[in-house]
């Protein structure tokens, strides 16, 4: 099975779906002939030509706009915005327009449009490259919304977007691009190769959107987690050894509550985690749900670990971002109460 | 086309017009129509002018919500249409039904949308004048100005890469060229070359605000195109002949790969901007003769007149003729109710159908809040 | 003391304002010469002129640029968005400029900037003229977000919204301009005449900005609620014989968690109410916290009666709304479990 | 300012220049500088470079996260800058330290900025070259492109409306002007003739791509303002008698109330976008004897040598002179710490400051995260 990070693995969707169905087209700021400040879209354009893979203006309400326009003519339209925090300026065209156009026109148009952008700190990008802006997306009914954490999922699910007939707005965590992260800035970067999910398929496949895996399996609390998150919560409980279920969300809208109810009802107890600022985060949404869903197996209160209020400091990034020792002091702090 | 290329710097400045003031159609951009296809423009321009007013008087009789005209702007989408092939596409606002009256939508069909009755293909979920008609190779109207712009840019785009011969063509108002959403559109159309017409409808007015707000005092809305290097037309929106032509320029161009074109419509918004308007607030009432540029339909009428013995007689019987399909249409469509027909609890369409379209499938959560809003209903009739 | 609709009370607020400091300008789209769709800034223009009170063109992402330059020279700039639907073109100058000036530069800028906006359905607008968007807002660690439900309230934080140096959200219930309302379409309207808060100072006052009001008193469940829902939460307790305690939050960010605290600790259920869209929508924070906060004193999960998570359906729009049936049925909900 | 501007219409898309090839000073737009004024220019662009070459190789050596140069673009801004009155504001992007440096901002200040360190004033919130300073009228800029443009049109109204007559200047990518907030600029400062100068830097690239992705193949950058009905300068970015004059007549008419300037600047970005990019991925590698309008810093020396006598010597001088300065200024700053001096959880700042000026008194729930914040911290060092 070959090896690959989650850039290599994002980029092998991209080449599968391309191969298979020549009404994908794949554009972005510097997305075709560099192939993505990431990396994510190189070669593309040299193996499907300039029509199909093409660098856009920077304008990204004209990207989603356009984007949009391919989607409803019939072609599958993968746009790439270069950071999430630079997807406010397409913000209308994806809320007012992608999400509605299915509902609005009674189905007579449909949008197959996936919305690629990388988000999270820990590179100390500073405040316009370490954005987590999950929860707009959550908030506005007709998206998708879809966060992989490792290559395998990261390709399966970027299939499944792209195959989706609905638009999808699909996060990459930026910090594991290349390695998971444990949420230890002072260590040095462990490269994908010596995780198992590293171990891609090359041809086709999907992971189902709305569905969650179980990243860790435990029984003394569930962690809620996506993204980054994921790896910081397993190595948090692992830490403090702690027996936490630790789970995956992977799409965060539809959300797999069945796998969330199945867990808390078990454990009685839920952490939930995100990079995001806290109030308005989705980790609201997720809070109210299982103490809605769950109270009377709850043991404590729903807690919540996330990104302070504050833009993400640059040189104090890692004091903002929600690393081990938060969620590790969460975790204690939950299985006293 | 390349003849009239070598005017298109001015052209963002002048005027384009075919019809002059007897009515005879003059100068390069005559489109030399046969006579039935005047008739029939002259038709489409009547049918929505009898269509809008029943409809605005449905409105104000308390039939639905809100209703908007194209009182003067008639000219604007029916020839335009008129210009296209039948499957090139169009990204419009709501002003431009003439496009689907052009394009032989059913009277019916567009009442019932008006009325979100149960005939109403959109379910009751849009504002009345938002139609959506994918047949008819028009875009649903998103109620949010602009979009529509880059969205037809991007359809334009994957017609050319997948090497069809459909072009797209989109409207947007004078006061709505001011959002990013028409550079957007302009920068891509100039980038990629699209196969698109961007039509900006310089009705002079944007709800109380003059064009002036839109930067009208400066330059034309036409001489936008020259900043993209796209050729620019600036047209009298009220004649008809000059509307053709000037589509249909830019749609040669736009199908041979020579790329977008802006068409700047000029015309009037005669009427408020819609029934929830009163634009006698902030502008003097004017009456059809003064209309600066002459009624689109009055001169049409008038070139028919001189061209081709249309008289009076056969002008009134078409009128005649129109007036009566409409009262049929109208008459089918409030069979199958209005909203203001009932109390406003009693719904034309199944209530749950709110839950539909949101995805392809219905995701649990959906699920759970169309059972708990049945529950609810039942609830309240059961208190009654 | 004048009577006044909310309309006249914000009108009023400008007026205040205007007369009281010449930096005060005011702006928007069909704002100057016609006073608004709403007339909320009627006869303005008229007494302070056209270069205090202006239209301007149709691009509300240059409405809130242009706002947050005039703010940075030093002006108090008030924009109006026309409907709050509208608001998303001008998300990036909001949520990337207008939020975060003041933290980037390390308090070199500082922006008094108010962005006025109608919210909310129950006019039959459709979709594109009845949503209701604070709690994208609330997710903007640095905004502030007040929404009004009468007149005495209106005048008073829009004032304090005015005269604050960091930007705020105010966000209007257009439902509720011209009279309060019940939650019962059916009945004709009242007018805001009869209302105790339709009784409004001519003069300057202000509400302070993050504290909540408590609208009814009670002491069987907290319900919180803001705008419209502020007077369903009363109509439907009123109508269910409950004994509801019901917070106007007013201010949604910062929130005024004291108040609610109290309340909840002493009602032991709480309801959450809004218009908005169910997923992701500021009910869920609200939830969140009450149950991280009180989970002890909590004798049933947090509840949320929200908006529907699709566009707002024109003819549907009162099967969408969360009218005094749905409310009803929770409360009654609440207190049984 | 009435004779240019009748020739107006062409400068959008001519090439405005005023040293020739033997480094005479040429034509209309020449402005007649005095020596110092030209020498002054000198020293500003030569300690831009040195500067940023310094602080380049300070991020090569691990000293910062991030870097990037205005390498053959000095011209732009420290030309521009001087044309302008010195508390005149400016909205510029990350790519105009020459603003700074020609308003006499301390050397140090900008390091400190740029190592995120104790001396930073931004308390190292703010990637590096992000500066702010408003005691240099240097609006903080934002990583988000375009926004600033709007902005400065805001301020500049604001200016126009209290009667002030300062003036904003502002600056964009080539690139960045396919955003939506580059159009809003330009329509609201035609509308309210607000006293701004746009200046379109044109350094033919956008990271990877190079100026046609945004539209440069079709027209000028400049031609843009045609379109509103403003005027367009195009003007070569590397002759700084060119910018200084270009920015000098439109400071003039902005400030007499004739309103706003669109200039492009036509120049070069010499090297890779930043220190995150490597060009030789999308384009071959250029010596600066290539640089297609020259070194900005050779003409203007040119220039110097022969008007004024100019000599290597004194060049040399005067680059040693700078090179000590920015020595100096260096081992000053990095006394203050730097980015990669200690661990990465070893913080310059007191690490609550960052809640510090979210709001301008801070809210409940920010002090309690402050303090969950510190008695983590405190957990992570009983930890170790
Ligand atoms: C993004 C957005 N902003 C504001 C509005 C409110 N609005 C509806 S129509 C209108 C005026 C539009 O004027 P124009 O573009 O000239 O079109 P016309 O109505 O004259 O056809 C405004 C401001 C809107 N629908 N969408
Ligand atoms: C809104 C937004 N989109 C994308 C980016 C990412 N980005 C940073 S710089 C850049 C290229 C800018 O090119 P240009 O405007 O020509 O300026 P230059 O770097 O050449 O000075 C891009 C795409 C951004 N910072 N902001
Ligand atoms: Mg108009
Ligand atoms: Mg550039």
């Amino acid at each position: 099975m070959p090896v690959m990070n989650m850039i290599e693995a994002l980029n092998s969707a991209h080449d599968v779906c391309m191969e298979i169905d020549p009404k994908c087209v794949v554009f972005g700021e510097d997305v075709g002939y560099f192939g993505g400040v990431f990396r994510v879209t190189a070669g593309l354009q040299k193996k499907y030509g300039r029509k199909r893979v093409f660098d856009t203006p920077i304008a990204e309400g004209g990207i989603v706009g356009a984007a949009i326009g391919m989607a409803a003519y019939g072609l599958r339209a993968i746009a790439e915005i270069q950071f999430s925090d630079y997807i406010y300026p397409a913000f209308d065209q994806i809320v007012s327009e992608a999400a509605r156009i299915r509902h609005r026109t009674a189905g007579e148009w449909s949008l197959p449009l996936t919305i690629r952008s990388p988000y999270g700190g820990g590179i100390f990008g500073g405040q316009t490259h370490s954005q987590s802006p999950e929860a707009l997306f959550a908030h506005s009914a007709g998206m998708t919304t879809v966060i992989p954490s490792n290559p395998y999922d990261a390709k399966g699910l970027l299939i499944a977007a792209i195959e989706s007939n609905d638009p999808v707005i699909f996060l990459e965590p930026k910090r594991i691009y290349n390695g998971p992260f444990d949420g230890h800035p002072e260590r040095p970067v462990a490269p994908w190769s010596k995780h198992p999910a590293a171990e891609v398929p090359d041809g086709h496949y999907t992971i189902p959107l709305g569905k969650a895996a179980i990243a860790r399996s435990g029984s003394d609390v569930t962690v809620l987690a996506y993204g980054t998150m994921v790896h910081v919560a397993i190595t948090s409980a692992d830490e403090q050894g702690i027996d936490a279920e630790v789970i995956d969300l992977r799409t965060i809208v539809p959300l797999d509550i069945e796998a969330i109810e199945g867990s808390v009802r078990k454990t009685g107890r839920c952490l939930v985690l995100h990079e995001a600022t806290r109030t308005g985060g989705f980790g609201g949404e997720l809070a109210a749900l299982v103490q809605e869903r769950c109270f009377f197996h709850l043991e404590a209160p729903v807690a919540r670990v996330t990104g302070w209020d504050t833009p993400y400091p640059h040189a104090l990034e890692w004091a903002y971002f929600p690393g081990h020792v938060r969620v590790g002091l969460a975790l204690k702090k939950l299985l006293e109460s | 086309m390349a003849a009239k290329a070598s005017e298109i710097a001015q052209l963002a400045t002048a005027l384009v017009r075919v019809l002059d003031d007897d009515g005879r159609a003059v100068g390069a951009w005559n489109p030399q129509l046969p006579t039935e296809a005047l008739v029939q423009m002259l038709e489409h321009m009547l049918t929505v002018r009898i269509f809008e007013d029943r409809m605005f008087r449905a409105q104000r009789q308390g039939k639905t919500s809100f209703f908007l005209k194209s009182l003067g702007e008639e000219a604007v989408a029916v020839a335009g249409t008129h210009a296209l092939d039948a499957d090139d596409m169009t990204f419009p606002t709501y002003r431009q039904p003439g496009i689907l009256v052009a394009r032989g939508c059913s009277l019916i069909d567009m009442m019932c949308q008006i009325y979100s009755n149960r005939g109403d293909r959109l379910k009751g979920r849009q504002l009345p004048v938002m139609y959506s008609s994918r047949a008819h190779g028009f875009f649903g109207i998103s109620g949010t100005l602009g979009t529509q712009c880059p969205q037809a840019v991007g359809w334009a785009m994957a017609s050319a890469l997948s090497g069809d011969t459909r072009i797209a063509a989109t409207y947007i108002g004078d006061g709505a060229t001011a959002e990013g959403d028409f550079h957007h559109a302009c920068v891509f159309a100039a980038v990629y070359r699209a196969p698109v017409i961007i039509n900006i409808v310089n009705n002079q007015w944007a709800i109380s605000t003059f064009s002036g707000v839109a930067g009208a005092e400066l330059t034309s809305f036409a001489a936008r195109a020259i900043g993209y290097g796209i050729p620019g037309i600036r047209v009298d929106g009220n004649d008809a002949l000059a509307v053709y032509s000037a589509t249909q320029w830019a749609a040669e161009r736009a199908r041979a790969n020579h790329g977008p074109t802006i068409i700047e419509l000029f015309t009037l918004r005669v009427e408020g901007h819609s029934t929830s308007d009163d634009p006698s607030a902030y502008r003097p009432q004017q009456s059809a003769a003064d209309w600066p540029l002459g009624d689109p339909i009055d001169r049409l009428k008038r070139h028919l007149n001189v061209t081709a013995g249309w008289d009076d007689a056969r002008h009134a019987a078409l009128i005649e003729r129109i007036t009566s399909q409409v009262r049929t249409a109208q008459r089918e469509a409030e069979k199958l109710g209005s909203m203001g027909a009932g109390d406003v609890l009693n719904f034309a369409h199944e209530v749950s159908s709110m839950f539909d379209d949101v995805y392809e499938t219905m995701p649990w959560h959906l699920v759970e809040q169309r059972e708990q809003m049945l529950a609810e209903l039942e609830a309240a009739v059961s208190c009654q």
